[in-house]
């Protein structure tokens, strides 16, 4: 990992002591690194960070529950699959931008705003996660619930959604991708005065044509993915060693 | 409903007012009067101010068009649409903030207009002031254009961040931009100025900031739009009378909302380029939308009644200034 | 066929109610494959019946038909109000269970499971586990164990329903005798104490002439009832012991006909091709 | 599905009836209708259809070659794992608009910039979708594979990738979300001469004001993103019915 | 404890090299669960042991680690450079191939079979299917089978590896002692004609006897070797024959012994326990 990180910093910075492009366009690691060292000794970066953070755990969260709900309904009941199954991918393919009007239209310029931006791009996410895992639940898993007696809900709960964790938690994972990028776009659509977000941070800086802002935010955010990823990435190894999945052969 | 904005046209007493502009060198009225608490000051103690701020005109049309502020700083294509959308229902505009300061800045070879041909000229949207003021340039001097970035001159509209990267880069060979962005090409990418577009117009003077009020909240409110036109002829006049301080105001302002003062050097320049007035230069907006239409991008839209300067007016005269016209 | 051989049982029925009633059933799969074809058959209250007939005969298939897993493409199933417990020819345990866990849940759902506590329900999974002889192994999840101990979990978990009718497909397949053996005594034990009915799938023919009332055997595609064998050796019995044995060789010798009528033609050329190295 | 949309028509066309907000801020089914049919009568739209879709499909394929090769590496090689794993959700969660600086910087002002965006936005999805699918391959069927002979490539090509196919397709649908919502972005980076595109026409009705042709734009992307699920879903549905999936009980 | 009764054994081993060795090979999962303990045992080439022991001695555990799927916590495999199939306990085949498909991939992978076609694959899956009783299903998919015709798929995928060694895990165990009866005359002629080494669990003692040149008894918990009886009976043998018979129920009484001392501690309490309904 280290390695990997030193490695990329040192092609980095040559390319630019090549000089191929100006400094102001492609700035170097240190640069970089300098600006990102600064912006962590201001008591502010931690209030957007704060704020984004916030924000995105709130819509996130939120987005589970949506996703959890309409994911079951739409994974068990045939008619809402036929009337609704398909438009779920359709309202994850809608970019963010395109919510703004009636995000604004039905929130004024609240934080609900961002959170229904947020809700819309990853519920769909979460759903098809969980839909999917629906769909590939063992048959003899159904059967042999089936057969202790389990109907509807109890079947759902003891048997089909813990059947469907993996996926639900790869649903989830990209749901995460989903929400935080929709968050990004999401933040400039309500710049509440005064509190800084790490999405206004992006986009100030690339308003700015401020690279080493720009590059120093993105390892922000990069970092910030890497550990969500590692959170969901213990959860899945957890699931995996319990399950009886571990893979090593011979 | 947060804070009693006032859809409803009742007589629901206000105790809020709610503004919007943007984090721009072109809004420092705004700027200016949030910082030096002018607006606080002529609301009074029992109305608050509650500023948002956007990062381009569409969310501040539709935050006013859904009731979400009540007036804001904006640019004249934005307003022209959403006179335009609401066929006249919308909004109003109550006074100008700004005038000047946009450039066709070009690469260093670039001498003439001849030599744009075959050219990439980058403007920062389709079918705005400065897309349509380049267009209709170069129909007037005979050079071919289309909306789609072909014909003598392909002109590629692009955020003004990405023109600042891409004239660095060579992929443009000039770009016609407002401030503070001229500024920075010039500073920043060794560009030169070809033409200032104040010397297209009659009186070297354009609008590109102004500010607009909901109709329904000066229908509801005339007092309280008054005193936010108070306090912005007040903030224009601290600009004029002290330069130094309205900068200093403005960056104070800029680095509490963006985190990043601008460079003094563009601030300056930025500075010089731009002249704040209460006038909003009504010709300016009408030879527009008039151009706009001869280019192609707008379709015939009646102006009539965008302007209520009467509020302005009233300021103007109790400080005994002319009134400004909306013809 | 059934109706006359039903009168020399010792069964223990208590009236004229079958517990399980088959008319006429088929089962096409696909466009053609006819696994079941017109098959009638009873299991009456508290009888134990033994399922008899070559591999892919359609056993299993009349097992998922009686349990309502799958619907037959004709005749009629009536197992009135019964409840119905179903052991696999597969485990399906739940992976993301423990071993007591996927008891613990089947208990859950019985009638007198609804208001007991996690605690007697464990409590109760303990005991099961060491009727199946898997004591200590509850905390165990089912990918750690052997095949013939998930096989056991699969019974276990059956028990745990407490059902009025118990289908069981190949229960002790994966089971060395000697746990069998002592198995055998514990199903029949549970099934006089419940008094279950009983539908029991094997390949075992001395192990269905242990357990059952009565032995069916099931010809080959399409699946028929060919023979109904009254057992009326008196209980218990023993697996190994001389008139189990001897039923069995009567009841293999007819097994074995039948399965080579429809061997023959799949044997003969498979002889012939070989397998040269 | 005709029924829910004529039921979602008539709530929307009542809302708007009541006077709720007006007609130019949130209009109503007749007028989006009526703005659709116009646009779906000009050929202009046909075009900007065309290259929406193109760009679309290219990126999208793009993206699968490069998720394919990602996914397949990281999953199978375990210091690149550990180097490159979380980095992939990283890089996900990282907003299109992060990326133009440098789209522009390799590609100049092309049509591959717009498409670097794309993959960027696409590939960690479909890399994803690969992993989850590797990793949760049944232990058994890995130990059959490797008991045949097959190692490596060929135990990756006969075991562990159709065995990982119902993830991959889940992680392809979303990966077509994230390439949909990135080249909607980057439809605004490059305005390539003569090629109108639905991206710059949803930015377009935005940027004038224009609800009704926003929500006419919405429309049009609703429907390619359910007619796109409609395809994942019949290539889904294949799959179960041949792998017996199919789970009716009772 | 294997060397001394080697020298009786009938086996056909061409010199003193054995096909697979095993080593002091312990095996713990987990952190305390001894599944083997210090397992010695040695399989000559075109030697056919059978492997008997209690439901959870370690029989799975022993052959995984003979196919190296698994590696001992003590101890050393050598199985020099033979090839190596092995059929799983459970049928293990791949689900988005057919029936042939899966046949023809193990084909496909044998040195053999890298230069033929794919219509020779086709024609020699055909064939191995024929061998198994299973001709005519080499288009259905594996979920449209039958647990034994599954099973039957597995054996046939197993033999078209063409291997050195065969490793087999209960493989008729879902079959009808019929079915069985025809496919162990397959088996052991396959073994003869491509002189196999074989290893083969099963619990079913008699078959054990009618295929073995030896069958070894492995104690449960932790698994070790204790018993190795060779067979000297001459071949064909006959699962119903007399010999067969009584060989089996020596082996079965020493099993049995085996199996009650460990049983006991769990009965005990069970018999107890009881279900009361
Ligand atoms: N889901 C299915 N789809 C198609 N055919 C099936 C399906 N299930 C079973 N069959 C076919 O039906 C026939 C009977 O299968 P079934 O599983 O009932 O046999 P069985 O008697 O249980 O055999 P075994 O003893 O091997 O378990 C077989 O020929 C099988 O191929
Ligand atoms: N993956 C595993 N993790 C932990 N324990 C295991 C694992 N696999 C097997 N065991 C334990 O090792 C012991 C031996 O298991 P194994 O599968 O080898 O038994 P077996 O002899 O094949 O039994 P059966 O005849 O029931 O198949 C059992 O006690 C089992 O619980
Ligand atoms: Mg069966
Ligand atoms: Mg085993």
């Amino acid at each position: 990992m280290i390695s990997a990180i030193v490695l990329v910093l040192a092609i980095w910075e040559l390319v630019v002591l090549s000089g191929w492009r100006p400094e102001y366009v492609l700035p170097g690691p240190v640069a970089v690194l300098a600006d990102l060292w600064n912006r962590l000794g201001e008591p502010e970066f931690y209030e957007a960070l704060g704020v984004t953070m916030r924000r995105a755990i709130t819509g996130f969260a939120i987005a589970v529950l949506v996703g959890l709900v309409v994911g079951a309904a739409v994974s068990r009941v045939r008619p809402l699959r036929a009337a609704l199954g398909s438009l779920i991918t359709g309202l994850q393919t809608m970019p963010s931008i395109a919510w703004f009007p009636l995000a604004i239209l039905f929130f004024k310029l609240s934080e609900s705003a961002i959170l229904f931006v947020v809700v819309l791009g990853a519920a769909p996410s979460i759903a098809n996660g969980l839909i999917a895992g629906v769909d590939y639940t063992p048959p003899i898993l159904l059967r042999a619930g089936h057969i202790l007696g389990l109907r509807r809900l109890a079947l759902y709960r003891h048997v089909i959604l813990p059947a469907s964790l993996p996926s639900f938690l790869s649903g989830l994972k990209q749901g995460w991708a989903f929400a935080w990028r929709s968050l990004m776009a999401g933040e400039l659509l309500v710049i509440i005065a005064h509190q800084a977000s790490i999405g206004e941070q992006l986009d100030n800086a690339r308003e700015l044509s401020d690279s080493p802002g720009l590059l120093a935010t993105m390892i922000v955010i990069l970092v910030i993915g890497i550990v969500v990823d590692m959170c969901f990435g213990a959860a899945d190894n957890a699931l995996r060693r319990r399950w009886g999945l571990d893979q090593r052969v011979g | 409903g947060g804070g009693g904005g006032s859809s409803g046209g009742d007589t629901a007493k206000t105790t809020e007012v709610r503004l919007g502009f943007f984090p721009n060198i072109t809004h420092s009225t705004a700027l200016v009067g949030v910082q030096k608490g002018f607006f606080a000051k002529a609301l009074g103690s029992d109305t608050t101010l509650k500023v948002s701020t956007f990062n381009a005109g569409p969310a501040a049309t539709e935050a006013i068009f859904s009731d979400a502020i009540d007036a804001t700083y904006i640019g004249p294509n934005p307003a022209i649409n959403a006179w335009a959308k609401s066929k006249g229902e919308a909004i109003k505009i109550v006074a100008g903030a700004a005038s000047g300061g946009v450039f066709l800045v070009v690469k260093p070879e670039i001498n003439s207009v001849e030599d744009l041909k075959g050219k990439k000229i980058a403007t920062p949207q389709l079918g705005n002031t400065q897309d349509v003021a380049l267009r209709y340039w170069l129909q007037e001097k005979g050079i071919k254009t289309d909306t789609k970035g072909g014909g003598e001159v392909s002109i590629l509209p692009q955020e003004n961040a990405q023109t600042l990267q891409t004239f660095a880069t060579g992929d443009i060979d000039g770009a016609w931009v407002p401030e503070p962005f001229a500024s920075r090409l010039i500073q920043e990418s060794k560009g030169k100025i070809l033409l200032t577009e104040a010397d297209l117009w009659p009186n070297k003077q354009f609008v590109i900031t102004h500010l607009i009020v909901r109709q329904q909240f000066l229908k509801d409110h005339p007092d309280l739009v008054k005193k936010l036109i108070e306090a912005h002829v007040e903030s224009n006049a601290f600009i004029q009378s002290d330069p130094a301080g309205a900068k200093e105001a403005v960056n104070a302002e800029l680095k509490e909302l963006t985190g990043k003062p601008v460079a003094p050097a563009v601030l300056d320049s930025a500075f010089g380029n731009i002249t704040f007035t209460n006038d909003p230069i009504a010709s300016s907006l009408v030879g527009s939308a008039d151009h706009a239409q001869k280019v192609g991008l707008l379709d015939p839209v009646d102006l009539n009644g965008i302007y209520d300067l009467k509020i302005l007016n009233e300021v103007l005269a109790a400080k005994s200034q002319p009134a400004v016209s909306d013809k | 066929m059934t109706a006359p051989i039903q009168e020399l049982r010792p069964g223990r029925t208590d009236g004229h109610e079958p517990a399980v009633r088959l008319d006429a059933v088929s089962k096409v799969y696909g466009r053609e494959l006819l696994a079941l074809d017109q098959v009638a058959l009873s299991v009456d209250r508290g009888e134990f019946v033994c399922l008899l007939g070559a591999s892919g005969c359609g056993k299993s298939t009349l097992l998922n038909l009686v349990a309502g897993l799958d619907r037959p493409t004709a005749g009629e199933i009536d197992t009135g109000d019964a409840r119905i417990a179903m052991m696999f020819q597969e485990p399906a345990l739940f992976p993301w269970l423990t071993v007591s866990g996927n008891i613990e849940l089947a208990l859950r759902v019985t009638s007198s499971g609804k208001n007991t506590t996690k605690k007697e329900r464990r409590a109760r999974a303990t005991e099961l586990l060491e009727i199946v002889h898997l004591g200590g192994f509850g905390d165990k999840r089912p990918h750690e164990l052997s095949g013939g101990m998930r096989q056991r979990v699969a019974l276990a978990r059956a028990l745990a329903q407490e059902a009025d009718v118990l289908l069981m497909d190949e229960p002790f397949g994966a089971l060395d005798a000697m746990t069998r053996d002592l198995l055998h005594d514990e199903l029949e034990r549970i099934w006089r104490e419940r008094e279950l009915s009983v539908l029991f799938v094997t390949h075992n023919v001395r192990e269905a002439v242990r357990l059952g009332d009565r032995v069916v055997l099931l010809s080959s595609r399409p699946g028929k009832v060919i023979e109904d064998f009254p057992v009326t050796l008196p209980r218990p019995r023993r697996t190994d012991s001389a008139e189990v044995a001897e039923l069995a060789s009567t009841i293999t010798d007819r097994l074995r006909q039948e399965v080579l009528r429809h061997a023959k033609p799949a044997t003969q050329p498979a002889a012939g091709a070989g397998i040269e190295k």
